[in-house]
């Protein structure tokens, strides 16, 4: 599978394209460049002048580039607390970035989400929440919760309509219309993610961010999730961003596959080069740590040591107290991202060539 | 082979306004010392209820409406609530899925642990602290000694679940009940946890009821795998057997849903439907709706488990088999 | 944890600012303390002359302004009615409200816990329902009534207890108290109890409530399946987990307790600040009325203080300094 | 014998000088004594600490002193304590203006006489001398209470919670809103029909407690039973009631005054100047159920505005105007309010007894006529600034005479309003010139005989002009233990000279 | 078709109130209550507020089953001459009148503050918090003398008028602090939930969200509270009009009837205290009652 925009070159992060090039060289649906995000978690403003503690911020999201391409899917993978769920959380303008921005088909997404064109933005960008149960309000029935984005964005009023364009809705992910008048409650996970998908489908977005959307579910359920979200993806062209930390349905999902360590993306290569020949030691070792199903019996290589603390990364490469690899540069310098080969890596000795 | 552990025609009710529910139809499976068994099974199966009825923690209005449990031969399923309490703990030890709000977040986790093992163990507390301080060692804590009289929301994920774990296993407990002891957590996490729990079995000796959805886990881990349907065992047998040969369709149709590491496939293999609510479980065979090789009698009558190959299956496919091997045993 | 405190009380002042000022608005309407003065038939002259030395006479905010001034330095001026420091009265009358609220707290949670643990933990017995049904008496009956209908029992017709006063009183410093006697327990046994139903009640439910919250969570079917006793589990595992809840609406009620303990105080001619404050607004006693409200006030945020205090003590969660972990 | 009693006030001071209260100045006379005082079986006035009195000139009075009188902190009574005393009621902060008007100055004539003078002839300057108590003026320079109060001071005068006075009782503690515990005086100058040992006093602000204690024995005696509760008080073996007369008469205001009142259908004219509508709302009232259903009896219905104890009174006044529904309707048509109509009505919830269930049933009876009261009550903190603004149309009050002399009444009640107390409860502002010039005259008339015909001259016009309409004279009733044996006084105080424990 | 009534029958809730026997005879009693406290002058055998009507003589009339009583006056007479039982019912139509609509003031003001205080947070939550904490230090008692101060200063002439408004007033303005509380904590729980943050990713304005997706969710410990208020307001009730800022004395409330019978208890007149006593205690219980029931009922954790 060849993705246009798939093999990036080092330009279009630094610069942008414009706008009217466009038409020439494809652009990227979705922008990202030097996103971060920052967290002030110092203690309050009296404590800190009496206890003489210095502000604190938590780089959740620190510098993070990365483009998809319409009809793509770029998958996230990480350990807990790498600041995936951050980074989601951004593009739909759940939180402003504290620097970097994000461009949606050429236009300054945080800029847009801030000014009146925004609805017409929200429209276009949807999100799957991690959790089947938290992301439905329960006192709602399944009618009124896919119809919300339509009255919303006033794409239908009538209310007969309305519910034609919900059954339809229903329909495309696998429930029934009759479901319509039911509550959250009466639903089974799988299903509960189906509304949720419905109700991120309702105003035909282009793009769909979705953060952990099988995590709670059993395989048969994940299966059929997975499937309606390849369908819909061939049938009107999405683009997704993919988080999860289920290596095997990443791998099943996406075109490109970024991994991120501590805020940043350390790697980011298309799908099968990251599989087949993962760079940086974290993606190693994250691979490793997968469970075969076919290799029973098997021990596995957990990754080795423990998650450093956010609040106080590690100097250089954040990574270097768990790297096997680890020498006096990695300690001192952090590496910047790199493309080797067509891959994308953060990593003084994959760029040394000593691994 | 001794049984450690014996469940034999389990049923689980719930008395509802809609008439009584019945989440467990008939559960049967033994687990041996040492042995680690799995459970699948599609969400709202009944694993967690097995696990659950075992401990004798169902919740209310929920009760064991027939069925025996036997622990080392001696039944269980009806002690008196201060002869059960003795047994939890001590003789089974219990896992839950959510390591973030098993333990309570108010009590240092060395209270925690020393409690636990005051309760069962005849020690004194200088003693227990000691014991304790020694389990998290076990459970690869470092520096146990300073960590103990640390509270729960000061450690990680990966960290409590080990915690749990060392409360689980601080009365050296000959049966462990995991369930989804590694759902919420990360791989390279879910890793670390699960070598623990395999070494720590192999080193006591206690057998394992695991309850999970990835079935990577399983196929690493277990000796053998009970695959749940709508609260009954539709196939049980030796791990590597029902994943690669399984006998039940459901069982099969389930192996076709994980996504492959190493095959690539445009659509994962689902299977269409879902399962039946409790209240609406079709007469014959749960799966019958959804299953490919449905036959007439799927549709009315109930198959038992019975020898499929190397494993057992509900499923009339194998009746031919069943009928066969019973004519030899004539 | 200083800063905390600070914060807080920070927050108390300009709280304590805001109902000084209200309290004052407020006395504009109550009455004329010159007239109490000087009796009914007071001349105008008179009247204006009394209110120059009262400084009535000068305008509100420099009313205002000095006696928040005066009260920056623990004046809060003389009793118009009485003639004596407000302060002197307040200290005075505080010990007697003290001790009936610290009794009736103690009384409501004594009582109340068990009870809402028990409606809690035998959720739809005959004795659970019973419990929850009565306590709703206690809601729906005028305090007023009920104190008059212990007295009616257990001091007119059973002769058991007092029906008025504090009995003997032990002085203690400035601090006078009723609990060193018999007799002084003996007149403390139905104020207190007629105060504490009402919050007997409340809290009773408030248990049972977070009771049934707490009672599913994850952690306490852990605690089960590690085999604990009942009594470690129900007690230490998961009545600690309630605390909090209950000690917020606790610590709001005790300021309430303090605060309008006016009835109860009345019904049993409790000599506590509650009676002051009433006659206080019978005689248009501005200075003690202004008092009050002030030491109502403070008392309200020194026991969120105390509270949010406590919740630090009982949860390890809250604790602000983070040294280890993530 | 130890008395243990109760009521529902508290005295708000021990300084007999600074506060004029019915209820306070009683328990001060236990332990403080006034030169002359009323006896309690006669009324008459006699001597107290004045051994004897002579009228110099009508504006002088001559007092001997008793002698051999001591305070309790055993200084020896003087003539300057008299006019320290008496001078110290006179302060600017003192309350006792209405006992001290017309005094002019007190002058020590020896140790043991004095000299009153006054600014012009008093009739009723004895009757005044009964309220004005003696302190010892050493004990208060010494504890630097010599102003009853000081209006820039930052502390209490020692005054307000010690007592020192010559009378049978001492000040041994005094807890407000909790006790007062008074002994009696072993060194007391008098001889006193008293086995009294000690007096211990609890004030009890709600009506049903103080019935209990009374009823569970923890007082033998309650000075303001509920009305309500007498018939069963007078059934308990154990208990008795006794009752008199007080000398307080309750009786309804009209605005007489406004052109238009406030709150009222009638628009452009004000229906109770007019004679007939006021003898209407007279005339509807049914004072004897009242008396026998809302009282219980315990009220003694009058047409006059004073009670018979009181200088003025006499049977003619006393009587009322006929209860008469018909006459009454009659009276209205004729006034032109054939349909009634629409009035404001207030009442105070906590000042009389029954108040607000008189006017309740007052308010039922006019609507018998058409007329339309709006009764609003409230407790008399509220009550008594509203209507001293003029702000009532009907209102209730009830007015009481420490003096015994009807002048007190009419100066305040029926005069018009204006400079030096007069009317300065005329709060309807009835206002008829013949009335002010017989109490002008009145003022200072003081001979015996003329006098009591000005006096009832002006009750009567009070009468003819239907200025008020008088209700009825409360009869306040005592409760006690058997064993007690009292003496009921019209003043509502008890004597504590006469008080025994059996 | 189907109405909303039947489907109500059918969900859950009324699944539920079918099966609690409790919750039936509550709501039969507060049903019985309402209806006839709304239709006083049709169901009263008189009427009390008539004061031309009224008899003095036929005062303190002890209930019908005495040999004194009358069966014109099934439970009697008070002070007045009134019939209790029509005194009940008129002064429970004024006391229900008064105690719901403070009370719906109440939880209009104190849930509008709550959620705004929860959702918005910041200085906004600040400030209304620490209104919160000066309203709780005054007396509903004083407050209205406030209201009724500045009501007299305002409209001087406008007594009976003014009299409901400053009671519901006075009661709403102490009454809203614990629902501001209580709907603040469940709403800074509330708004960190997902489907919040759904809403907000679908574009939702944030008004609308609180409105429409906070608000449902924090209505269940409101619900209980406030039938606890209802009482608590009738109760405050009579002790205004006692300071004469509320019903007047010649039509009383239920409140007021209960305080004057204050006055009877010794007296042996017992009708006069009880029977007002025992009205209040049925319409508490039974609000309470069913108050308990809803909340239990809104749980799905306990269905
Ligand atoms: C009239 C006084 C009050 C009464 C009668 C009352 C009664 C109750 C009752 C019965 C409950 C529910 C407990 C249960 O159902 O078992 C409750 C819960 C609660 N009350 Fe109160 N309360 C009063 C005043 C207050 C005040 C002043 C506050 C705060 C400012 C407050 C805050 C709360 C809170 C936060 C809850 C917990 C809600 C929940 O559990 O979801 N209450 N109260
Ligand atoms: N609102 C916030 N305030 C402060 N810190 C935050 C906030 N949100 C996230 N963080 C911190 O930012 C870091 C990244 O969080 P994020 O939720 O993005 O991780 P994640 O990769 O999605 O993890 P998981 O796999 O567990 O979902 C974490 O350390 C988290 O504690
Ligand atoms: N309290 C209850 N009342 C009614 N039905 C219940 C109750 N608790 C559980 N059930 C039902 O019992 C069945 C088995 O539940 P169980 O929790 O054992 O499923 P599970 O196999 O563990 O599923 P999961 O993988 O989602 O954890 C479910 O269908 C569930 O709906
Ligand atoms: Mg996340
Ligand atoms: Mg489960």
């Amino acid at each position: 599978m060849s993705a246009p925009v798939a093999e990036p070159t080092a330009a279009p992060v630094r610069q942008p394209v414009p706008a009217h090039k466009a038409a020439a060289e494809p652009t990227p649906l979705v922008v990202v460049q030097d996103l971060a995000r920052t967290f002030d978690v110092s203690a309050p403003w009296l404590n800190r002048v009496l206890e003489r503690k210095p502000r604190q911020w938590l780089h959740a999201v620190d510098g993070v580039s990365f483009e998809i391409a319409r009809g793509q899917t770029l998958a996230l993978v990480g350990e807990s607390g790498c600041g995936k769920s951050t980074v989601a959380r951004l593009l739909v303008g759940l939180y402003t970035p504290t620097r970097g921005r994000f461009v949606f088909d050429g236009q300054d997404a945080h800029a847009a989400y801030a000014s009146a064109q925004g609805r017409q933005l929200r429209r276009r960008i949807q999100m799957i929440f991690q959790d089947p149960y938290a992301s439905l309000n329960p006192r709602w029935r399944v009618e009124d919760i896919v119809a919300e984005p339509l009255r919303e964005h006033d794409l239908l009023n009538d209310a007969a309509a309305l519910r034609e364009r919900v059954g339809e809705l229903l329909r495309s992910v696998g429930l029934s219309p009759h479901d319509m008048v039911k509550y959250p409650h009466q639903f089974s996970g799988g299903q509960r993610q189906r509304i949720s998908i419905a109700r991120a489908l309702a105003t035909r977005p282009d793009f769909l961010v979705c953060d952990e959307p099988t995590s709670a579910l059993d395989v048969s359920v994940q299966a059929q999730v997975l499937n309606i979200m390849k369908d819909l993806q061939r049938q009107q062209g999405l683009t997704y961003l993919f988080i999860s930390h289920n290596l095997a349905v990443v791998r099943h999902v996406s075109d490109h596959v970024g991994v991120m360590y501590l805020g940043r993306l350390v790697e980011l290569a298309d799908k099968r080069t990251l599989f087949t020949q993962p760079r940086h030691p974290y993606t190693r070792m994250l691979l490793d740590a997968i469970p075969k199903l076919h290799d029973t019996g098997r021990a596995r290589t957990p990754v080795q040591g423990e998650v450093p603390n956010p609040l106080n990364p590690p100097s250089g490469c954040a990574f270097h107290p768990r790297c096997p690899h680890a020498n006096a540069r990695c300690r001192a310098e952090r590496p910047t991202l790199q493309t080797l080969g067509g891959v994308r890596v953060a990593c003084h000795a994959v760029q040394e060539g000593r691994i | 082979m001794d049984k450690l552990l014996e469940v034999k025609d389990l049923v689980v009710e719930f008395p509802t306004r809609r008439g009584v529910l019945r989440a467990l139809d008939g559960v049967s499976f033994d687990i041996a010392p040492g042995e680690v068994l799995g459970v699948v099974g599609e969400s709202g199966a009944g694993k967690s209820l097995t696990g659950a009825a075992i401990i004798g923690l169902l919740e209310p209005p929920g009760r064991i409406a027939g069925g025996e449990i036997r622990l080392q031969g001696e039944r269980i399923d009806h002690l008196p609530p201060a002869q059960m309490r003795r047994i939890r703990g001590r003789r089974i030890g219990a896992i839950f899925q959510d390591p973030l709000t098993s333990l309570n977040p108010l009590y240092t986790i060395g209270r925690q642990l020393t409690e636990t093992i005051l309760t069962h163990l005849d020690v004194t507390p200088a003693q227990a602290r000691q014991r304790a301080i020694e389990l998290l060692k076990d459970t690869g804590i470092p520096a146990a000694e300073e960590r103990i009289d640390h509270y729960p929301h000061q450690f990680s994920g990966g960290m409590r679940q080990r915690v749990v774990i060392a409360l689980a296993l601080a009365a050296e407990p000959q049966l462990v009940v995991a369930d989804e002891p590694t759902t919420a957590l990360d791989v390279s996490i879910q890793a670390q946890i699960i070598t623990l729990l395999k070494r720590i079995c192999r080193e006591r000796g206690a057998a394992v009821m695991l309850v999970t959805h990835d079935m990577g886990v399983i196929a690493e881990t277990c000796d053998r795998v009970a695959v749940m349907y709508a609260g009954r065992v539709v196939e049980i047998g030796p791990v590597h057997e029902v994943i690669h040969r399984p006998a039940h369709p459901y069982t099969a149709g389930l192996m076709r849903c994980i996504p492959d590491m190493e095959a690539e496939r445009e659509r994962l293999h689902q299977i269409d439907g879902a399962m039946p609510r409790l209240n609406e479980i079709p007469r014959g065979c749960a799966f019958h709706p959804r299953c490919d090789k449905v036959m007439l009698r799927c549709h009315d009558q109930r198959p038992n488990l019975m020898p499929a190959g190397a494993t057992h299956a509900a499923c009339w496919l194998h009746e031919a088999a069943t009928t066969a091997a019973a004519e030899i045993a004539r | 944890m200083l800063a905390f405190v600070v914060r807080r009380l920070l927050q108390a002042a300009l709280v304590m600012l805001s109902v000084a000022f209200v309290a004052f608005m407020l006395f504009q309407y109550v009455g004329d303390p010159v007239l109490q003065i000087l009796g009914q038939d007071a001349t105008p002259e008179q009247v204006a002359e009394v209110r120059a030395a009262l400084g009535l006479d000068q305008h509100f905010f420099v009313q205002f302004a000095v006696f928040v001034w005066n009260a920056l330095h623990g004046d809060f001026g003389m009793s118009i009615h009485q003639g004596v420091p407000v302060a002197r009265l307040i200290a005075e009358r505080f010990p007697a409200t003290l001790e009936l609220a610290l009794v009736a707290a103690a009384l409501a949670l004594l009582i109340g816990i068990p009870m809402g643990v028990y409606a809690a933990l035998r959720r739809g017995t005959f004795l659970a329902q019973v419990f929850m049904t009565f306590s709703l008496l206690g809601v729906s009956l005028p305090t007023f009534l009920i104190g008059i209908l212990l007295i009616l029992v257990f001091s007119v017709s059973l002769g058991w207890l007092p029906s008025f006063g504090r009995g003997e009183v032990v002085q203690w410093g400035w601090w006078s108290t009723g609990l060193l006697t018999a007799k002084g327990w003996r007149h403390l046994i139905l104020p207190a109890l007629t105060l504490a139903i009402f919050q007997l009640t409340l809290i009773m439910r408030l248990v049972r409530a977070e009771m049934l919250e707490v009672l599913r969570t994850d952690y306490i079917k852990f605690a089960r399946a590690r085999g604990l006793s009942d009594r470690t589990v129900h007690f230490g595992h998961a009545l600690k987990n309630t605390l909090v809840p209950v000690m917020t609406i606790t610590g709001l009620q005790l300021g309430g307790l303090i605060a309008f303990a006016i009835i109860t105080e009345t019904v049993f001619q409790w000599p506590g600040m509650g009676l002051l404050f009433i006659q206080a607004v019978t005689f248009a006693d501005i200075p003690v009325m202004a008092a009050y409200l002030c030491l109502i006030a403070f008392i309200f945020v020194v026991i969120n203080l105390i509270v949010d205090l406590l919740y630090v003590a009982v949860d390890p969660r809250l604790r602000l300094d983070k040294t280890s972990g993530h | 014998k130890p008395f243990k009693w109760a009521s529902a006030g508290e005295i708000a001071t021990w300084d007999i000088h600074s506060q004029n209260n019915a209820l306070q100045n009683g328990i001060h006379a236990a332990v403080y004594e006034s030169l002359v005082y009323y006896n309690s079986r006669t009324f008459k006035v006699e001597p107290v600490l004045a051994a004897s009195w002579r009228e110099v000139s009508p504006t002088q009075l001559r007092i001997s002193l008793r002698k051999g009188v001591k305070f309790h902190d055993g200084t020896p009574f003087t003539a300057d304590d008299v006019v320290f005393s008496i001078q110290r009621a006179m302060a600017k902060t003192s309350n006792f203006a209405i006992y001290t008007q017309g005094i002019d100055r007190v002058v020590k004539v020896d140790d043991h006489t004095v000299d009153i003078i006054t600014k012009g002839p008093n009739p009723v300057l004895l009757n005044q001398l009964t309220e004005l108590r003696m302190m010892s003026k050493a004990w208060a320079e010494k504890n630097r209470s010599v102003e009853p109060r000081d209006m820039k001071a930052t502390d209490e005068t020692f005054a307000h919670r010690n007592a020192n006075g010559t009378g049978p009782f001492i000040l041994k503690q005094w807890v407000p809103d909790q006790r007062m515990v008074l002994e009696r005086n072993p060194n007391h100058w008098g001889k006193i029909d008293s086995n009294v040992t000690q007096i211990i006093y609890t004030p009890i602000k709600a009506d049903a407690t103080r019935m209990a204690a009374l009823l569970s024995g923890e007082v033998d005696l309650v000075l303001d039973p509920t009305p309500q509760d007498l018939p069963r008080l007078r059934n308990n073996p154990n208990l008795k009631v006794i009752d008199g007369v007080e000398n307080r008469t309750i009786f309804f205001g009209m605005d007489q005054f406004r052109d238009e009142l406030p709150g009222s259908n009638v628009k452009g004219k004000n229906p109770l100047k007019d004679l007939r509508v006021r003898k209407a709302l007279y005339q509807a009232i049914d004072i004897d159920t009242i008396h026998r259903v809302t009282m219980r009896g315990l009220s003694q219905p009058t047409g006059a505005l004073v009670a018979p104890q009181v200088a003025g009174w006499n049977e003619s006044v006393h009587k009322r105007y006929p209860y008469d529904v018909e006459a009454a309707k009659r009276l209205l048509a004729e006034a032109g309010y054939k349909d009634g109509f629409e009035v404001d009505f207030a009442c105070p919830n906590n000042r009389y007894i029954n108040d607000e269930q008189i006017c309740q049933a007052v308010a039922a009876m006019w609507a018998k006529i058409g007329v339309k009261a709006k009764l609003r009550t409230m407790p008399l903190v509220t009550y008594f600034p509203m209507i001293q603004r003029y702000e009532a149309s009907i209102y209730m009050l009830g007015w009481g005479v420490p003096t015994f002399d009807a002048l007190y009444t009419l100066q305040s009640l029926l005069h018009t309003p204006g400079p030096g107390g007069d009317g300065n409860y005329n709060v309807g502002r009835y206002s008829n010139p013949k009335m002010d010039a017989i109490i002008d005259r009145a003022k200072t008339e003081t001979d015996p005989y003329i006098r009591p015909r000005l006096l009832t001259e002006a009750l009567q016009l009070q009468n003819d002009d239907v200025a008020h309409i008088p209700l009825h004279n409360q009869i306040i009733p005592w409760a006690m233990k058997k064993n007690i044996e009292v003496v009921h006084r019209a003043d509502n105080r008890i004597d504590w000279r006469v008080l025994n424990v059996n | 078709m189907k109405s909303w009534w039947m489907r109500w029958w059918d969900s859950d809730i009324g699944y539920s109130f079918r099966t609690s026997p409790t919750a039936i005879v509550a709501a039969l009693i507060a049903l019985v209550c309402g209806l006839s406290a709304l239709l006083a002058p049709w169901v009263a055998p008189h009427n009390p507020f008539d004061l031309a009507s009224l008899d003095l003589g036929s005062a303190r009339l002890p209930p019908a089953w005495y040999p004194e009583g009358s069966w014109t006056y099934p439970l009697g007479t008070d002070d007045q001459g009134r019939d209790i039982l029509s005194a009940l019912i008129y002064g429970a139509r004024i006391s229900l009148f008064v105690g719901l609509t403070s009370v719906l003031l109440s939880v209009l003001l104190g849930v509008t503050l709550g959620l705004l205080a929860g959702f918005l947070g910041g200085w906004v939550d600040a400030l209304l918090m620490r209104l919160c904490d000066i309203m709780l230090s005054f007396p509903a008692i004083l407050i209205a003398l406030l209201i009724a101060g500045i009501g007299r200063a305002l409209f001087p002439n406008a007594h009976e008028t003014l009299a409901f408004g400053v009671l519901i007033l006075s009661i709403t303005l102490t009454g809203w602090v614990q629902y501001a509380r209580t709907v603040r904590g469940s709403t800074l729980v509330e708004r960190q939930k997902e489907y919040v943050q759904a809403a907000r990713v679908i574009g939702v304005a944030p008004l609308r969200i609180m409105r429409r997706h906070v608000l449902p969710n924090v209505l269940g410990p409101v619900l209980v509270l406030a039938t606890i208020q209802v009482a608590t307001a009738i109760i405050t009730e009579a002790t205004l009009s006692f300071l004469g800022v509320g019903a007047p004395p010649t039509s009383p409330s239920l409140g007021t009837l209960i305080r004057v019978g204050n006055d009877y208890l010794f007296s042996g007149e017992w009708w006069i205290t009880i029977f007002p006593g025992v009205m209040l205690v049925i319409i508490a219980l039974s609000v309470n009652l069913l108050g308990d029931w809803l909340r239990d009922a809104l749980n799905p954790r306990l269905r």
